[in-house]
């Protein structure tokens, strides 16, 4: 087929028109640019304006058009308009190609005949491009309805509630024995004051009892295979040494066990638990978990109390982890956070002064299901404190720990404040470097701790300690900060001292990124799709992700997200089908020598080897495009839709028909073409 | 050019015109090659009867007579069909190969030099000024006078002419147009007759006649296709040299167990000789179908499954390969996109 | 609106009008640049809604990763003329594709070897990394390398500007091709045209 | 002055051309053959791993790239100071045995000897292998087939592949060989033999046979006493494959033996501007340009070289063809001790001998006790640094020497090729063939015919020079008033 080009130069305004000279380049196209089969070259004000789309349509029926070149603006822009538009005009969508001489040219440019001569180059690139353009079909795949959730947080049971309510089953994991995470353990939530456990509850009752929910806690996924609409998910269901089906969450066997242990989870170390448990009583579900290392049976084989008691015969020691495989279509992350360890300030002193807490166990303390049965009292465990420091952004903002802002501990900080003085007569001092109050109630909040009396030192507090110098500091934990409002150094005595640990990802994030094929950023977060306008999806299709796992947020947040996360993969699931990019690797099998360089290319292992045939081969609908074996294949038997060699190539030559003064840079245009030419010649 | 190359004699060229008007004419023909070529062909042994009968040979200088000056006289394709073995390397050849592809209907080129300018090619690496010094310099060479070979020398009897070495050695399609490829250094001597085989079915029109520019006489793949080594998944976190390790499994990829085989990247078609005899591949079957740069894709290859990710550690493991020009240009250099060194081409471009 | 017709005599290349940008007489490098669609590509959009100004002698293409990259391309534009290539990518750990880019990175390192034992100075090939919110970096490392190439001089390749002489008959070919095909090339130069000697020549007459 | 220019049709090929100049009474002035190609391997060998030197070099004569394969291998040892196990060098040896029965086969019945079996003043058409089937029937045309798929196959069991072998690596080879290959060896071996014997009785009928060609070569026209050259083992015996090189002098006196190390103290090579190949001469005498005789550093390494360098051959039934040989056409000794037959046609005798003896060796070898030992390599241990590795090929002796980094990288090469050594020799022979059939000006087709001989006694290996096919030089001669027009032309086949 010979390429009949339609060549579009937009002025975009003046935004392109004011640097390049549109006219000029068109006019260079029309000419220069005949033997490479452009038929027609235009300039207009705005190509995506819809009179502007409507001439590719028409010429396209006029001239008997088989290809599409736009020199507009970036393809991530309006790649789709126009490919739509070549639609329209009854082509392939992908027969169209963008040159970007705006954001690469005229706006970052300012010598207008190097720009104008840059935009003859891009736009020669282009039509060479064009000319190996191959129609393409997007790829559809069947969306399995059922979904993983991965995290039992709030975010992730938002995310499932709202799947489950429109009727397509979910699988929620969690690590722990209960669902809940984070938010199970506070007292109170800002700036609305109810308590957390009264609005959690609920909700976790009703994934625990939803009958398009199955609940896997106690639970870790293992492994992650297949691509969107087909996953096969590997699931490690823990021992729990307890029948599910059997027990009907009684708690006697709590009751009896006679270890205690140190609960180091739940109740950050300050409480004890015993060796056969429930998180807390609110668990979902109700069954506890024997605690192997710390029971009595299976350290000296004696004991079996609870099994004696369990009326229900509940109690199962011979139990096994289950390896469990389940099929879903759709994958949300939403596995949390880890809180910053305030140990990693020593001169804060967290864990060497005994009245130093984080932020978890002071809502413990609050907690009236917790520890202190909410009296907010020193480690004693008897001391009411008269006097208590609260030190924001403890591991956040600051480059030797986390530069970024963990966004809930200037709430968070007031929050305790505010509890502080409701509940105790003791006197409350902030010691902050900004408050961040950026939600709805909270810098009204932030006036009625003010009102209230709450202190605030701006200043980055330097050292805790409770090394006393001057009078009326012993006994005390002594603060010594710069106070920035008055620039002077102070040392404030304090009877305990609460540190707003930030946030931070998993400790595991990295390999929790690899284990679901995203990428995530340095820090360990996860990676958007896009940060702004696709904040749930990764770049991994079916993958999506809610909550603190892709940054810091606050609870409303990670419940909006958990909705925005189901909402998608609703959209999918209701689209039944959905269509892949087909830009993808395939193996020519009668090329591929069955060398094996490939096999190691993929990180999305969508490149296998056929043993029998000794070929290897590509599943498409794994494949991700990067193209990365494409490059690799030393027999060229990889080729790559969408960015073939041909394609990129034809490119290089068109790029580099004119030097930089925009002369051509060899005597004779095209090589290649030139030995077509002769081919011919020879031929006739 | 001598006077003697274009003496104008009618006779002979009649001769030959009249000669078997019937039989398809066939020209074999050697320009810059080490005769490895031809030998393969006689190596088809008994058959080269029978394409002594399919054919009439009008010219195959090295093995029966025939005349440059009959050629001269042929009518533009009177040749059926030339196969050209040997690089381009003076401008005589040059000219020789372009008055064959005037005489001939099909020309060929045949063999590594011919099609990608073999290990000869790797001359494009230095510039021709380089080559001649140290030729007539070596160590054992008594030249006080540096004398160079000069194309046209006044000895006492008379000028006396040489060819003029050219600046950079050109493979057969940078000088002329090419129908066929049949690549090999030298081309298997069963894959010849198979070749020849075909081209005489196509002319007795018992079989189809190779679409232009194909490669005939090997195979679509790689040279991994026809080795009977068992390959896995390639993780190369050292390159060792031949003579480092006594002795190779014989069972495993030579690649996988170190040893820089060009097997991956190279066209199938020899049967995997080398590595079969615990040698690397050394790449003599040039590109696979298609491919644009053999040294590219092979580069590629290798780097692509070196276990290493830190910049020093990715260099500690290609030291191991301590000539990258020779290990992924042997035989292509001069084929290759770039086709020679910097210093070739300027003094190319001096002279 | 202003509708170019399609048609019109043909005319020598390169009409630009007013001052090529070789102004002062700088010699004027062209610069392949690679880039990521994920990454460094984005970068380029971010310079230039942010207006970030660099040297116009880059021109990008964009692949989906540096994994794409095949050293093929690179050899062929430095055949074709360019003076340097820049070869962009996301952070190594950053790659969108998880892990693609330290591929890349191993090919440049190779790729990087053999270049230089064909006598090609290693400033012609440079490796930068830059992440979607990097647009003014990468503005910057443009500018840099358009120096650094700049100072270096013309890399000028004359492979491709040599494929038209090497053994065919320019005259027949553009016959064969209906003549103005692209443009009518200068006439391979020498006396005599089998004379591979003058023909080099003639070809660096012909583009100096 | 009228010039011809005797002219392979090829010469655009980088064949050799010759020149021959008339004097105004049209006597032979002066002759020039010319080789008018180069490849430079000298120079691009610098910067490659010394490791691949047998594999690249093997490429600077597909003919006979058994000797390049050797002499490079034997040249990297050396680097490396590494001596490869016993079973190795036999495989060398053995291949290179094989090698030489094939190329001395291809020699006598379809380059050299189609002019005595056919016939010197048949028409060229017919002096080559066809014709010799015609003379001799077809089923000897067969049995020289054979011969070469033989000696073929015997490569390709060793060394990998029948043309560019591929297993000769620094310290050894990279494989061993099977008793069925070997016993396959053997019974190639035994079959060479008889068909060297064979050969022996064809040449002895249809040339010894014949008084006219006795005359011929006994001729003072096919006659030059220079020096000689080849490789000696132990016993002064002939070997192809390692050794000290001898030299002896036209008087039969063998003026010295030096290992291959030592080649820059008795070899040095004159450079001359009308041509691209190097003369080397014998450094102790000095070039005196291209005259014979004892004062004339030229020297001759062909197959009757060795002969005359030697004190016989190493195996029973090769030294009698070499007794008889010397018997028929040198029966007494010269001044200094040996006897010497300075007489350039006995060369195809003396390369059926050489047959003979390379048949003979294979069945030795390949009896060897260890040939079939998996033991084929030495890992060098020591630090590469320079090293030379010589072998006799068939065209004559042949020296690599390397210099290396300590990598083992090339730093510089230095290359005396086979055919090389005999440049100045053929220059002469074809200069004095001209000669004595020159005068007045009369050309005509027997000169043709004659200096075509003297040039293909010594099978001149351009492959290895210019790289054409040994001996193979259909020639056109020109001949041109003092205005160069061209008045007559010449050529074989019209």
């Amino acid at each position: 087929m010979t390429e009949r080009i339609g060549v579009y130069v937009c002025h975009c305004g003046s935004n392109i028109a004011g640097v390049v000279d549109v006219a000029e380049v068109a006019r260079w196209a029309a000419e220069n640019l005949r033997d490479r089969g452009v038929v027609i070259a235009r300039d207009y004000k705005f190509m995506c304006s819809s009179a502007g789309q409507q001439l590719v349509t028409d010429d396209i029926k006029e001239y008997d058009l088989n290809r599409i070149v736009v020199a507009a603006c970036s393809p991530h822009l309006h790649e789709r308009t126009f490919r739509t538009a070549t639609a329209r005009g009854g082509l392939n969508p992908y027969l169209c190609e963008l040159v970007s001489i705006r954001e690469q040219d005229s706006w970052v440019h300012t010598n207008k005949a190097a720009a104008t001569a840059k935009a003859k180059a891009l736009l020669a690139g282009g039509v060479e491009r064009v000319r190996r353009n191959e129609p393409m079909e997007p790829i559809k795949v069947d969306i399995n309805p059922a979904t993983l959730v991965v995290g039992g947080g709030i975010a992730g049971i938002s995310a499932t509630l709202e799947i489950a309510d429109a009727g397509f089953k979910v699988y929620l994991v969690e690590k722990d024995p209960s669902i809940g995470g984070h938010m199970a353990q506070f007292d109170k939530t800002f700036p609305t004051l109810d308590c957390a456990a009264c609005i959690l509850t609920p909700r976790m009752v009703a994934a625990g009892t939803h009958p398009n929910v199955e609940l896997l806690t106690w639970s870790e996924v293992e492994k992650v295979e297949g691509y969107v609409g087909n996953f096969t998910v590997t699931v490690r269901k823990k021992a729990r040494y307890v029948n599910e089906d059997l027990c009907n969450g009684c708690g006697v066997c709590q009751e009896k066990c006679p270890w205690k242990v140190p609960d180091d989870v739940f109740e950050v170390g300050m409480g004890r638990r015993k060796a056969i448990y429930t998180p807390f009583d609110q668990a979902v579900p109700r069954i506890p978990v024997i605690d192997r290392p710390n029971c009595a049976y299976f350290k000296n084989g004696t004991c079996k109390a609870c099994e004696k008691f369990c009326d229900a015969n509940a109690i199962d020691f011979t139990q096994e982890d289950q390896i469990l495989t389940l099929q879903v279509g759709n994958i949300i992350i939403a596995t949390g956070y880890d809180l910053f360890d305030a140990r990693r300030i020593p001169q804060y002193g967290y864990g060497r002064l005994p009245n130093v807490f984080t932020s978890l166990e002071f809502e413990r303390l609050c907690s009236a299901a917790g520890p202190t049965n909410g009296n907010i009292v020193l480690r004693d465990g008897k001391t009411a404190p008269k006097t208590i420091g609260i030190v924001h952004c403890v591991g956040s903002r600051d480059k030797n720990y986390n530069a970024y802002c963990s966004a809930i501990c200037c709430m968070q900080s007031l929050k305790f404040a505010h509890l502080v003085m409701e509940r105790t007569g003791a006197e409350v001092t902030n010691f902050y470097i900004d408050i961040r109050t950026p939600g709805k109630g909270y810098e009204e909040f932030y006036e009625r701790v003010l009102e209230e009396g709450g202190h605030f030192v701006r200043g980055k507090v330097a050292d805790i300690t409770d090394a006393a110098r001057l009078p009326g500091e012993e006994g005390k934990l002594i603060v010594q900060v710069e106070d920035t409002l008055t620039g002077k150094q102070r040392r404030i005595p304090l009877d305990m001292v609460v540190l707003s640990a930030g946030l931070q990802p998993r400790q595991n994030a990295k390999d929790a990124a690899k284990l679901f094929g995203i990428s995530c950023s340095f820090d360990g977060w996860a990676i958007e799709k896009h940060p702004k306008l696709d904040p749930v999806a990764t770049m991994t299709e079916g993958v999506f992700v809610a909550g603190c796992v892709s940054g810091p947020k606050d609870i409303p947040a990670s419940v909006a997200q958990g909705a925005a996360a189901a909402a998608r993969v609703l959209g999918m699931i209701q689209q039944k089908q959905m269509n892949l990019e087909p830009i993808k690797a395939t193996v020519h099998a009668e090329h591929c020598s069955g060398c094996r360089i490939c096999n190691t290319m993929c990180p999305y292992n969508a490149i296998s080897f056929i043993e029998a045939e000794g070929v290897s081969s590509v599943n498409a609908a794994m494949c991700q495009g990067c193209g990365t074996c494409v490059a690799a294949c030393p027999a060229g038997a990889i080729s790559g839709s969408g960015f073939s060699d041909e394609q990129v190539l034809a490119q290089i030559e068109g790029l580099l028909r004119l030097g930089a003064d925009g002369e051509p840079l060899r005597r004779t245009a095209y090589p290649a073409t030139h030995h077509e030419a002769i081919e011919e010649a020879v031929r006739a | 050019m001598s006077p003697a190359a274009k003496p104008k004699v009618a006779a002979p060229a009649a001769k030959s015109a009249a000669k078997s008007a019937a039989k398809p004419k066939l020209a074999i023909f050697g320009a810059a090659s080490c005769g490895g070529c031809d030998i393969a062909i006689v190596n088809i042994h008994e058959h080269i009867l029978e394409v002594a009968a399919a054919f009439d040979i009008v010219l195959w200088p090295t093995i029966l007579d025939g005349k440059y000056s009959d050629v001269e006289a042929m009518a533009d394709g009177e040749i059926t069909i030339t196969l050209v073995s040997g690089s381009m390397r003076t401008d005589e050849t040059v000219h020789l190969a372009k008055l064959l592809r005037r005489k001939s209907k099909f020309v060929v080129a045949f063999g590594s030099c011919a099609s990608e300018g073999c290990i000869p090619g790797l001359a494009n690496l230095s510039s021709s000024k380089e080559i001649l010094d140290t030729a007539f310099s070596t160590s054992s060479t008594d030249n006080p006078d540096g004398i160079r070979p000069v194309w046209e020398y006044q000895a006492p009897e008379g000028v006396l002419h040489l060819p003029e070495f050219e600046p950079m050695l050109r493979t057969l399609d940078q000088v002329v147009d090419v129908d066929y490829t049949i690549p090999g250094c030298p081309p298997e001597s069963k894959q010849i007759w198979a070749a020849l085989q075909a081209v005489v079915a196509a002319l007795n029109g018992t079989g189809p006649l190779p679409p232009k520019g194909s490669v005939l006489g090997a195979g679509e793949s790689t040279v991994c296709d026809e080795c009977a080594r068992k390959r896995d998944v390639k993780k190369i976190s050292r390159f060792v040299r031949i003579q480092q390790v006594a002795a190779f499994d014989p069972e495993i990829c030579l690649l996988e167990q170190g040893l820089p085989c060009n097997g991956p990247a190279t066209r199938s078609g020899c049967g995997a000789l080398c590595p079969a005899v615990a040698a690397p591949c050394i790449g003599c079957y040039g590109a696979a179908e298609g491919v644009v740069d053999y040294g590219a894709r092979l580069m590629s290859a290798y780097a692509s499954v070196v276990e290493a990710q830190k910049p020093e550690e990715i260099d500690g493991i290609l030291d191991g390969i301590v000539d990258p020009a020779g290990q992924f240009y042997r035989f292509s250099l001069a084929s290759s996109l770039l086709r020679g060194s910097k210093a070739a081409w300027n003094d190319g471009e001096k002279q | 609106m202003s509708a170019q017709a399609p048609v019109a005599p043909a005319s020598t290349e390169g009409a630009t009008p007013a001052a090529s940008p070789a102004e002062g007489g700088l010699f004027e490098p062209v610069i392949i640049g690679f880039t990521c669609n994920w990454c460094s590509y984005r970068a380029a959009d971010l310079a230039g809604t942010a207006r970030t100004k660099y040297p116009p002698n880059i021109r990008l293409i964009r692949l989906m990763c540096s994994g794409r990259l095949d050293p093929t391309f690179i050899l062929k534009a430095f055949s074709e003329g360019a003076d340097a290539v820049l070869v962009s990518g996301c952070h190594p750990g950053e790659c969108h594709y998880i892990e693609q880019n330290y591929k890349a990175l191993r090919r440049f390192q190779l790729l990087q070897r053999t270049i230089q034992a064909l006598g090609i100075e290693p400033e012609r090939l440079q490796l930068v990394w830059a992440s979607a919110a990097e647009g003014v970096r990468l503005a910057g490392e443009i500018a840099r390398v358009t120096e650094e190439v700049r100072a270096l001089g013309p890399l000028n390749w004359p492979a491709a500007r040599l494929v038209d002489v090497d053994g065919v008959d320019l005259d027949a070919a553009w016959e064969a091709t209906g003549g103005d095909a692209a443009g009518p090339p200068e006439k391979a130069g020498g006396a005599n045209p089998d004379h591979a000697h003058g023909n080099h020549a003639a070809v660096v007459e012909a583009v100096k | 002055m009228e010039r011809i220019t005797i002219d392979p049709v090829t010469r655009l090929e980088g064949h050799g051309k010759i020149e021959i100049f008339l004097d105004p009474d049209g006597e032979v002035a002066n002759a020039y053959f010319q080789i008018p190609e180069l490849r430079g391997f000298e120079r691009f060998c610098v910067g490659r791993p010394v490791e691949e030197m047998p594999t690249l070099t093997n490429r600077i004569c597909g003919v006979c790239p058994e000797a390049h394969h050797m002499a490079a291998a034997k040249a990297a040892d050396a680097v490396y100071h590494v001596d490869p196990p016993r079973p190795a060098k036999l495989l060398r040896e053995l291949l290179y045995s094989a090698f030489y029965v094939t190329d001395h086969t291809t020699h006598f019945y379809a380059l050299g000897g189609p002019d005595f079996i056919v016939g010197p003043d048949a028409p060229a058409a017919e002096r080559n292998i066809l014709g010799v089937i015609g003379k001799v029937g077809m089923e000897v045309g067969g049995q020289v087939i054979q011969a070469r798929k033989n000696g073929h196959n015997v490569i390709e069991m060793i060394g990998g592949r029948k043309i560019h072998p591929a297993t000769a690596v620094p310290g050894g080879m990279t494989k061993g060989i099977t008793e069925e290959q070997r016993a396959e060896i053997e019974k190639i071996g035994r079959w060479s033999i008889e068909f060297a014997q064979f050969s022996l009785k064809i040449f002895d009928q249809i040339v010894l046979g014949n008084d006219a060609y006795k005359e011929m070569v006994l001729s003072d026209g096919y006659t030059h006493r220079t020096y000689y050259m080849g490789m000696l083992d132990e016993k002064n015996k002939v070997n192809f494959y390692d050794g000290r090189v001898g030299i002896t002098s036209p008087d039969g006196t063998r003026v010295g033996t030096y290992a291959p190390a030592e080649y820059r103290d008795w070899i040095a090579e004159h450079v001359e501007p009308w041509t691209y190949l190097k003369f080397p001469y014998l450094k102790k005498i000095g070039w005196k340009g291209f005259v014979d005789g004892a004062d004339s550093g030229v020297y001759c390494a062909t197959p009757l070289s060795r002969l005359n360098n030697a004190d016989g051959m190493a195996t029973p039934l090769a030294q009698a063809a070499y007794e008889r040989m010397y018997e028929t056409l040198a029966p007494k000794p010269e001044s200094g001790g040996k006897r010497i037959i300075h007489h350039r046609l006995a060369t195809h005798w003396a390369r059926l001998v050489e047959l003979l003896y390379a048949a003979e060796r294979m069945v030795e070898l390949a009896t060897d006790p260890e040939i079939t030992s998996p033991n084929v390599r030495t890992v060098p241990t020591e630090k590469p640094t320079e090293g030379v590795g010589c072998v006799e090929a068939p065209r004559g002796t042949l020296t690599h020497h390397y210099w290396t980094d300590e990598r083992g990288v090339l730093t510089s090469v230095n290359l005396i090729v086979g055919t090389t050594n005999n440049y100045a020799p053929i220059a002469m022979s074809v200069k004095k063939a001209a000669e004595t059939v020159i005068h007045k000006g009369v050309v005509n087709q027997g000169l043709l015919n004659r200096v075509e001989m003297a040039f293909r006694l010594y099978d001149p290996c351009f492959g290895c020079a210019t790289h054409s096919l040994p001996g193979e030089m259909p020639l056109q001669v020109a001949i041109r008033n003092s205005d160069g027009e061209v008045i007559e032309i010449l050529s074989q086949n019209c």
